[in-house]
């Protein structure tokens, strides 16, 4: 019954919070509603056993990367807030619900056809949480491991090459550059 | 000397390749003697294997040479080789023989022109074609003289291809006689496929045997009468022959009255055996076309104003009567009258020739008259060819017209003796409208004359000093005089060959007996006798009534016997063009316009076009918006989600 | 960035250590944990050898960048192309000893199922490593004309690079998308890379974006398989026998393949999830659209066929139709779209597309059930076929592009064939290459993966791929003909302004290097062929 | 599931070969003097024409040089040369030349050096040299080729040069247009014939386990289900049609001819075409004999309108080589005709006329070229009374256009007359349609010959120059070979025949039931009796 | 076995709720302009798929699921950091971050 609550509230904090974001007209609203959102998910981990994974969820998640987010919102404008009402694409909205709309039952259906499992556990985990996870990470999933530090690098290369702020003299014409380049 | 037949045309050939190569250095008037002498000697090598062939008995008169393997693939298997018999040597002794005496005439009547050489080139060319036409054992070498003879025909009669009209009746020669050549084709085809042969012995062999069923044999004979027709110049594929007067003379005496002109009827001579197999419709067919073509184109020369024209219709009507005859089955009688018709036509038309060139190529009959006087052997020449033509005896033409009119009288084919009336007609015409011609041209009043000049100004034509101040009309030279001599001899005499007096006399029918068949004659002498008495009385009626219409009143008084219907030849030229040529253009154009140029072409462009329809439709959907992309994406998506579910489903 | 450092440093050192022949690799080296404290980590053994290439390409990036950024205006010019190129070819190098393998039939799946370094995964990173070597020769003279971010170009290269010899050599899902990954983020950041050109960061958002979307897409299909079949390692998805199995209801078991599809055939470019392309391969600086369209093109198809050959080879029947639609569509769309273009390096994106679909032929044949190493082998050919000939391509475009990398446009290339005689004939080669004319290897490439169809009987696509060749030809016919007939468009193509070309030494020995690779792969496709045809099997 | 590849052996140890290389050497001298070409520095221009000629005299050379060493009593293939390429696919450099492909190289060797020194000197000499004789090589190696793969390549090969000496060097405005389509016309040709030849060996290899490209070898094997081989018969064919050109595929070539530069124009006709016969008859007949047999009435059919069809649209041309490109069309009517009459005389003829169509063609369009290199025009209307100022290119025109009707005595003749006869034999009502196609081969050509030979010369034709030494010259062989082979065809139909009733006979070894039976050996049906329907039954005889 | 069922739900609950979030995320991508809320919606999507990840390895008894979800959120970051990297580096040079006003490049 426990599980169910948590259920419950996870999933109206994870739905309602996806809702945020793609209706609320303010980006860092939106942002907010992407914690709210990301912090359900967190609960429904909990709920299946996932407790490292639901503390990382919130720490790195809602914790790191969302701050990210706000931090971009706040650096380009805090006031550009979007008329969601707006949609400048023709077609593109009712196409897009009606893809969706399709998607999503075509998903259910999906997963509505499989064998009911009736809520029970086969298998128990041994040891804690944090220990199953970073054995599993350590032993089959070591080499991902260490090439996530390779994915790492890339995006801290990446962001340097695309957020630094370019020498002054960028701004000059390419030929002029060129001309007076030694 | 047998052995030595490939000389003959051995010779003109090589007088080809000579004058090919060289014939401009050599020059006027060396290459014209050239030439004539190639073919002269072709004439005495062809007297040479005559004499041979007569001093064998009539087992042994027909031999084949073989000279080297042509066209051989499997079955198919054509040779180049000689067939030397009564006809081809016949055929070959007068083709030789004219063709001499009209090179030595052309000589002549060719000094002063620019491509004088060239005009001999093409000449020994033809005699070598005319050689293997007749000369070939087998279809197929028979075909090559044959369309060789035409290329020379196309070649000479647009000789002078300044003109358009030339340039134009050459073509016209060609693709008409094409037409024939393609039933030609056909029969050839036709018989080989029944027979499995080509030579001439080889289809005979079997069709000698029972080899050839009726119905092929019919086909195969009709198609190649379709062939004789075109080349003979009969109904309906007579057109070019009149246009083709517009080459210099001596091909039109040489080729388009004396020889090529009558290798239609020497294919029909010689495919005999399979006329024989065939349905004897076949005669029928082949008697009324040559019987209708003899009349229709005798009435046609009663209204020709051109003295080659004349002659012209006058040829093809004679063409007529010989294949009048091989539908009566009267072979030999048409031989008769071919050969002795090539003496009297060759010398009509060189007779002709030579008004023209005294006359500074002035050919219209009303602007001549009395020419006797300023050319008097001309003129007694041409006398006895036109006394030869109206069937006068005894000169030559009375003879073997006489056959063929006993052959139509006593013919076995439906509606023969309503051919032999069209026969006795068209040689009251014929003597007609020769008469009218001799009258304009030598009797009556100087038309020509200009008033103020006393002279002729040449109207068109060449004049050979290229001036053209007025001249007066002048004999010929000896070249061409000789000629004119020596063929009137024969024309005279040309009966001599075939008298019907009596077996022994009958000789040209004997000799080409085993060549062509033979052909008993039923009646009796005095039938004969009156028989021949209502043909002569045709032709002095015919002479009569020209004299009175003709000599004896102004020309203007005659102008109701020129019907335009007549002058245009019954208009069948236009027929032709607006039921043939207008038609088939359209067709062309519609084909090459309208089916591959919009059809066609539409439906390889259009592919094209969709294309580029399509990728300019599609392109649309590559907005520049990311959010359409995604679109994109997640429809995709969703399309494969929807697969998944088919999928299970299924 | 700073927890990931000591691991690869340890790494690095390993390498290099075992690479000489100095130390063995400790097995437990080097996290050892105290079995008091849980359940002992059982720490797999590091097959330094199968890791080798990568490691190589990522510690030679880690070498550049620290050289660059500590000694910047003291290092000679060639440093970061030099570099680059030996890292790569060093990478090369260290695939022999993995070849070896396959021909001893010793390879098998190492570091705990990680990595499955067969034929088909040296040869892709061989291709991988090819088109660093060709896009640095190519890249040196452009980044310093363009005044792009100089060394960070070169080692987002080697590492995006990098992401591509993970996914050839993958035999899990997360290592795949991990590898997926790498390639994609420096992609996107290489698309960008020109900052000063609104088109190249137009052309990295949209690659960004689009590629974020269908990442969440493949990740749920990774998800879905792991619902399917209990794992995401290749090797115990292709045994599962059942006893894993969640869902047994093959909807789901579909809906994770084609969620598969979709997120690497975003990566391939096939229709339709091609929308990215032509924008992407028009914005992004002319170097890097090349090493993407090659690059990104041989590490998808690998992550591809690796997922579909490899892991989901019993579900044939379920993919093959779906691979069958793609491949008819991206022949189709890019032939017909590519005709409309009237910029070269768009119409080179369609042609890519249009490249992506006949190399999916090859995949669809090999899908038949028994499962058709032709396929696979023909993909194979063709990618590395395929790899030389866009790299040479886009050398040229990219050296016609001229000052500022704008002149792309088709009229750039009128008269060429005048101008520069020479360089005009390499592109006619490349052209004509992915026309298929025989003689090139792009002929080859084309007549492996037919080949593979009609040996699976698919004789419709076969005939579909033929004709959609039909239409492309006249695409590159249509430069061709620009080349050498056309007349000059002054200011665009007759020399003078932006179209006066200068051709840096670097890329005449890209182009030189394509070339020889175009035209040995047609004339002697045998000796490609013996190694694509120990493929995967 | 996971099938393990045999490994197969990389090591190319070439079979030895005993002898001279001749049919290797007939492609790699051109090769080779192509890529020297293409090397040769810019300032060495005038060493162009002497390498390039030398080149192809070279082939040209060996050419004839194999037509004496021919063994004309061998139906085989000769001086076979077979050198193992991909292996694990079965693929080999495998030449062999038998009296069907015989001629046609011959053919093509002596055409390129005409083509080459014909043609007035043009721009850029270099590249267009080059492309010749790249394309001597491919059409060399299409004529060859014994394995399929090699000539699916060479087959492929032959457009690139092709395309670009049209679009490079070829006159007119719509010459791009024309290169276009010709190339994507083809191809799209050759999309089915690669998949059938793939289709051919795969359905080889899972019959007899062998994976092979070996023509010969794809032939002895009976593996075929019927439908199966129409299907690829079709593909095959479709890919030939479009070269040959059979109508209604036909409408890319006179695009291509009139806008290809003269030695284009030469080559395109004189063999290239050729290219499209040849597939019909060494792939179609031989590797399909009954699928051959099935569709014969439609390739006769289609045969028929193209000779009739070519022949009224020519009649119409304005354009003197579109002209010729019609007359193209109707002459390789004939040819297919005789291909698919299927029997001795009819092949025979066939391959003949392939031949002297090549002779007489080359020498129309190398006439035509000239022409247009003095008057600049190839308009008929534009054209007056040549014959008068040129009286040799006239005689010499006069000849080419004589042997292009057909009259006797001239190559044309020989080998409409013996396809004739060959079909006629088995499909009469064919034959005599088609034998009407001659009336309008004499209309079509006499007329654009009037009108442009004849008359008055106008103002522009006044100085006109006639034949130079080197033209003259470079007719020479044509005439030579145009005359030879009318008056005695004898020595090449013996080279050819023998190999045609091979042919014939592996074919009539194969025919499926419900289909009339292929002639065997002979065409030739009834020596004894006149079994044959009689013409007017026998105009039934093929409705059926 | 039924009380069992009743006092915990169904794992399959947990699909349907990772489901919706993932189309949820699609939604938002395709319809907001805004790009830094069309990359939180990416965000939404990798959740989803994580929360698909946990739910399976709960249901089979397998800590790989979790440990996958692990490398996800890595995968996450990075992709973040590049894609506000190229948004900032847009907003330099336009100040402009609606999706369409990127659209240079299309045909």
């Amino acid at each position: 019954m426990g599980e169910w609550i948590v259920l419950v509230l996870g999933a109206a904090f994870a739905l309602l919070g996806g809702l945020g974001v793609i209706l609320l007209r303010h980006p860092v609203h939106a942002a907010l509603m992407l914690v709210q959102s990301l912090f359900g998910v967190a609960m429904l981990f909990v709920a299946q056993q996932a407790h490292f994974l639901a503390a990382v969820q919130v720490i790195v998640y809602a914790g790191a990367v969302v701050v990210l987010f706000l931090f971009v919102i706040m650096l380009i404008g805090v006031d550009r807030a979007e008329d969601i009402r707006v949609e400048p694409l023709k077609g593109q909205r009712p196409l897009a619900l009606f893809v969706a709309a399709l998607g999503l039952v075509e998903l259910i259906a999906i997963v509505a056809m499989q064998n009911d499992f009736g809520g029970v556990l086969p298998k128990t985990f041994e040891g804690t949480n944090v220990e199953q996870v970073s054995a599993m990470v350590f032993s089959d999933y070591l080499y991902a491991f260490e090439i996530t530090s390779i994915l790492l690098v890339v995006a801290v290369v990446g962001a340097v090459v695309l957020a630094r702020r370019a020498p002054r003299h960028i701004d000059q014409t390419v030929d002029q550059q060129i001309d007076g380049a030694p | 000397m047998i052995d030595l037949v490939w000389l003959i045309p051995a010779l003109p050939l090589f007088g080809f390749c000579v004058l090919l190569l060289v014939g401009k250095r050599i020059g006027e008037p060396l290459s014209g003697y050239f030439a004539t002498a190639m073919t002269g000697g072709s004439f005495l090598f062809a007297l040479g294997v005559f004499a041979d062939l007569v001093s064998r008995n009539g087992e042994k008169r027909s031999v084949t040479k073989v000279l080297f393997d042509w066209i051989s693939v499997g079955q198919l298997d054509v040779k180049a080789s000689a067939l030397v018999d009564p006809l081809s040597i016949t055929m070959v002794l007068f083709v030789t023989g004219i063709g001499t005496l009209i090179h030595l005439y052309a000589v002549g009547y060719m000094h002063g022109d620019p491509r004088f050489s060239q005009f001999f080139t093409y000449l020994n060319l033809f005699i070598f074609s005319m050689l293997m036409l007749v000369l070939g054992d087998n279809f197929v070498l028979m075909f090559l003289g044959w369309e060789g003879v035409g290329a020379c025909s196309y070649l000479l009669i647009s000789f002078w291809f300044e003109k358009d009209s030339a340039a134009t009746a050459g073509k016209k020669a060609f693709v008409t006689n094409r037409v024939g050549d393609f039933g030609l084709m056909i029969g050839m085809f036709l018989l080989f496929n029944a027979t499995g042969a080509l030579t001439y012995n080889g289809v005979f062999a079997v069709a000698g045997n029972g080899g050839i069923t009726r119905n092929t044999a019919t086909a195969a004979a009709l198609m190649l009468f379709v062939g004789a027709c075109g080349k003979s110049a009969q109904l309906p594929l007579y057109v070019w022959l009149p246009d083709a007067m517009e080459g210099p003379t001596p091909v039109s005496a040489l080729i388009h009255a004396a020889t090529m002109v009558t290798a239609g009827v020497y294919l029909m001579m010689r495919v005999a055996p399979v006329l024989e197999v065939a349905d004897p419709v076949v005669f029928t067919v082949i008697a009324w076309v040559g019987g209708l073509t003899a009349l229709f184109a005798a009435t046609i020369a009663v209204a020709q104003d051109d003295i080659k024209r004349i002659l012209a219709y006058s040829t093809i009507s004679q063409l007529g009567y010989m294949f009048l005859a091989i539908g009566m089955h009267a072979n030999a009688a048409a031989a008769f009258h071919m050969i002795t018709h090539a003496f009297f036509k060759a010398l009509m038309f060189l007779g002709a020739g030579s008004v023209i060139h005294g006359m500074h190529h002035e050919q219209n009959v009303k602007l001549m008259g009395n020419i006797r006087k300023w050319m008097p052997i001309t003129f007694a020449t041409y006398l006895l060819g036109w006394l030869a033509i109206a069937g006068i005896p005894p000169f030559s033409g009375f003879w073997s017209k006489d056959e063929i009119l006993l052959s139509a009288y006593e013919g076995s084919v439906g509606g023969a003796k309503v051919l032999w009336v069209v026969g006795l007609l068209t040689a009251l015409l014929t003597a007609y409208y020769m008469s009218r011609q001799v009258f304009l041209v030598f009797f009556g009043k100087e038309r020509f004359l200009h008033s103020t000049t006393g002279g002729i100004v040449p109207i068109h034509g060449d004049s050979h000093d290229g001036n053209h101040a007025p001249v007066t009309p002048h004999e010929s030279p000896w070249q061409m005089v000789l000629p004119l001599v020596v063929l009137a001899g024969l024309s005279l005499t040309g009966g001599v060959m075939n008298l019907p007096f009596s077996k022994s006399l009958e000789r040209l029918a004997r000799w080409l007996e085993p060549s062509v068949g033979s052909h008993e004659f039923a009646s009796t002498g005095s039938t004969k006798v009156v028989l021949a008495l209502i043909a002569v009385a045709c032709g002095i009626v015919g002479i009569g009534l020209a004299y009175r219409l003709w000599l004896g009143r102004p020309l203007e008084a005659n102008a109701s016997l020129e019907p335009p219907l007549l002058q245009r030849a019954y208009g069948v030229d236009s027929l032709y063009s607006s039921v043939i040529e207008k038609p088939g253009r359209k067709l062309a154009d519609l084909v090459a316009d309208v089916f591959d140029g919009k059809l066609i072409e539409g439906v390889v462009n259009g592919s094209g076009s969709i294309v580029k329809l399509v990728g300019g439709n599609v392109r649309k959907l590559q907005s520049g918006f990311v959010r359409n992309y995604a679109l994109m994406i997640a429809a995709g998506t969703v399309a494969l989600l929807a697969y998944a579910l088919l999928r299970a489903a299924a | 960035m700073i927890t990931s450092l000591p691991h690869v440093l340890a790494a690095t050192t390993g390498l290099f250590a075992s690479s000489l022949g100095l130390t063995q690799a400790d097995p437990n080296f080097p996290l050892q944990v105290d079995s008091n404290a849980g359940p002992t980590i059982d720490l797999p053994t590091i097959d330094w050898t199968s890791t080798a290439p990568i490691l190589t390409l990522v510690v030679g990036a880690f070498i550049l960048l620290v050289a660059s950024a500590l000694l910047r205006d003291r290092l000679p010019k060639p440093f970061m192309v030099v570099g680059t190129i030996s890292t790569a070819v060093l990478a090369g190098l260290f695939t022999i000893p993995l070849w070896n393998r396959i021909t001893d039939g010793t390879n098998a799946p190492t570091i705990a199922g990680a990595l499955n370094v067969d034929g088909f995964g040296v040869i892709a990173s061989l291709a991988i490593c090819s088109a660093i070597v060709l896009a640095a020769l190519n890249a040196d003279e452009f980044v310093r004309r363009e005044r792009i971010a100089h060394p960070e170009f070169f080692v987002l290269m080697l590492l995006s690079g990098s992401g591509g010899l993970i996914m050839a050599a993958a035999n899990d899902f997360i290592v795949l998308f991990l590898g997926l990954e790498i390639l994609s983020i420096a992609l996107y950041v290489l698309a960008g890379s020109h900052v000063r050109k609104a088109e190249s960061q137009e052309a990295a958002l949209k690659y960004f974006v689009l590629g974020a979307f269908s990442s969440a897409i493949f990740l749920m299909g990774i998800a879905f398989t792991y619902g399917a079949t209990g794992s995401t390692n290749f090797t115990e998805i292709r045994n599962s026998v059942g006893d894993f199995i969640v869902f047994q209801n093959d909807a789901f078991n579909i809906a994770a393949v084609v969620l598969l599809i979709v997120g690497l055939g975003f990566k391939v470019a096939a229709v339709p999830f091609h929308m990215w392309t032509p924008d992407v391969y028009q914005g992004a600086p002319t170097p890097a659209t090349g090493f993407m369209a090659a690059a990104a093109k041989v590490a998808g198809f690998a992550g591809l066929i690796r997922v579909l050959v490899s892991a989901l080879g019993d579900r044939a029947d379920d993919w093959r139709p779906v691979v069958w639609v793609l491949a008819v569509a991206s022949m189709a769309i890019g032939s017909v779209l590519a005709v409309q273009q009237h910029d070269v390096k768009r119409m080179m994106a369609y042609s890519s597309i249009s490249h992506a679909g006949f190399i999916l032929v090859g995949l669809e044949a090999s899908g038949h059930n028994p499962l058709n190493p032709a396929g696979v082998s023909g993909a194979l050919f063709y990618l590395v076929a395929y790899t030389f000939i866009v790299l040479g391509s886009f050398t040229v475009i990219s050296i016609v592009g001229g000052r500022g990398d704008a002149n792309h446009s088709v009229d750039a290339y009128n008269g060429l064939g005048r101008r520069k005689p020479a360089l005009a004939l390499v592109f006619t080669l490349f052209l004509l290459a992915q026309a298929g004319v025989p003689a090139t290897s792009g002929f080859m490439a084309k007549f492996g993966v037919i080949s593979a169809a009609v040996d699976a009987r698919s004789y419709a696509l076969a005939i579909i791929a033929m004709l959609s060749a039909v239409i492309a030809a006249s695409f590159y016919l249509r430069i061709v003909m620009r080349m050498y007939t056309a007349e000059p468009v002054a200011g665009v193509s007759d020399g003078t302004g932006s179209s006066a070309l200068r051709i840096a030494p670097g890329a005449w020995l890209a182009l030189a290097l394509a070339v020889i690779a175009t035209l040995l792969g047609g004339i002697v496709p045998q000796v490609l062929l013996h190694f694509t045809d120990r493929g995967l099997f | 599931m996971i099938a393990a590849l045999v490994p197969t052996l990389l090591a190319e140890t070439s079979e030895p070969q005993a002898g001279f290389p001749l049919l290797s050497m007939l492609i790699i001298v051109p090769t080779v003097a192509a890529v020297l070409l293409s090397l040769l520095p810019a300032t060495r221009r005038e060493l162009v024409r002497p390498i390039a000629i030398t080149a192809s005299s070279m082939t040209c050379g060996l050419s004839l040089y194999l037509f004496t060493q021919f063994d004309k009593a061998d139906p085989g293939f000769q001086f076979v040369s077979k050198h193992p390429w991909i292996r694990n696919m079965g693929i080999s450099w495998n030449l062999g030349v038998d009296g069907i492909s015989l001629l046609l190289v011959v053919l093509t060797g002596i055409l390129f050096p005409l083509a080459l020194i014909g043609p007035k000197e043009d721009h850029d000499q270099k590249s267009y040299m080059a492309w010749l004789l790249l394309l001597e090589a491919g059409v060399m190696g299409v004529f060859l080729s014994l394995d399929l793969f090699l000539f699916f390549v060479f087959f492929e090969v032959v457009l690139v040069p092709m395309y670009f000496l049209i679009n490079g060097w070829g006159h007119g405005e719509r010459k791009t247009y024309s290169a276009m389509k010709f190339f994507l016309y083809t191809m799209f040709g050759s999309a089915f014939l690669l998949v059938a030849t793939l289709a051919l060996v795969y359905l080889h290899r899972n019959a007899t386990g062998t994976m092979t490209f070996d023509v010969a070898e794809l032939a002895r094997a009976d593996f075929l289900s019927v439908t199966q081989s129409r299907w690829l018969f079709a593909a095959f064919a479709l890919a030939f049609a479009i070269k040959v050109p059979v109508f209604p595929l036909h409408t890319w070539l006179p695009d291509a001819h009139t806008d290809a530069p003269t030695a284009g124009s030469v080559i395109l006709a004189g063999v290239l075409l050729k290219m499209g016969t040849y597939g019909l008859i060494r792939f179609g007949l031989y590797l399909f004999p009954a699928a051959s047999s099935w569709f014969a009435p439609t390739f006769l059919t289609l045969g028929v309108i193209g000779i009739i069809y070519g022949a009224l649209a020519a009649i119409v041309q304005k354009d003197l080589k579109r002209l010729v490109a019609y007359s193209s069309v109707a002459h390789l009517g004939f040819i297919v005709l005789g291909t698919f009459a299927l029997t001795r005389q009819g092949l025979t003829g066939a391959v003949l006329q392939s031949v002297n169509h090549g002779v007489s063609t080359s020498a129309l369009f190398l006439l035509i070229g000239w022409i247009y290199e003095r008057r600049h025009t190839r308009e008929i209307a534009a054209l007056k009374g040549l014959q008068k100022v040129a009286p040799v290119m006239a005689g010499v025109f006069t000849i080419v256009m004589l042997s292009s009707i057909g009259v006797p005595g001239l190559n044309g003749f020989a080998g409409e007359f013996i396809i004739l006869v060959g079909t006629f034999i088995s499909r009469p009502v064919f034959a005599i349609v088609a034998a009407s196609g001659v009336i309008l081969a004499a209309l079509y050509l006499l007329w654009a010959y009037q009108r442009s030979f004849h008359g008055e010369p106008d103002e522009a034709s006044l100085g006109m120059a006639d034949l130079n030494l080197r033209e003259r010259l470079v007719m020479v062989p044509l005439l030579v070979l145009i005359v030879v082979m009318g008056v005695y065809p004898k020595p090449f139909i013996d080279r050819i025949e023998p190999s045609v009733a091979e042919l014939l006979s592996h074919t009539s070894g194969h025919h499926d039931g419900g289909e009339p039976p292929l002639s065997s050996g002979d065409g030739y049906v009834a020596p004894t009796g006149d079994n044959k329907p009689a013409s007017s039954s026998s105009h039934e005889g093929d409705q059926q | 076995m039924h009380l069992v069922a009743v006092a915990n739900p169904n794992p399959k609950a947990y699909l349907f709720v990772a489901m919706a979030l993932f189309v949820l995320g699609a939604v938002g991508l395709l319809s907001r302009r805004n790009v830094i809320v069309m990359f939180m919606c990416v965000e939404l999507m990798l959740n989803a798929a994580n929360l698909t990840f946990v739910t399976f390895a709960r249901m089979m008894g397998d800590i790989r699921g979790q440990a996958i979800v692990f490398f996800t959120m890595v995968v996450a970051a990075a992709e973040v950091v590049v894609g506000l990297g190229i948004i900032v580096s847009i907003y330099r040079r336009r100040k402009a971050v609606t999706a369409e006003e990127a659209s240079l490049l299309k045909g």
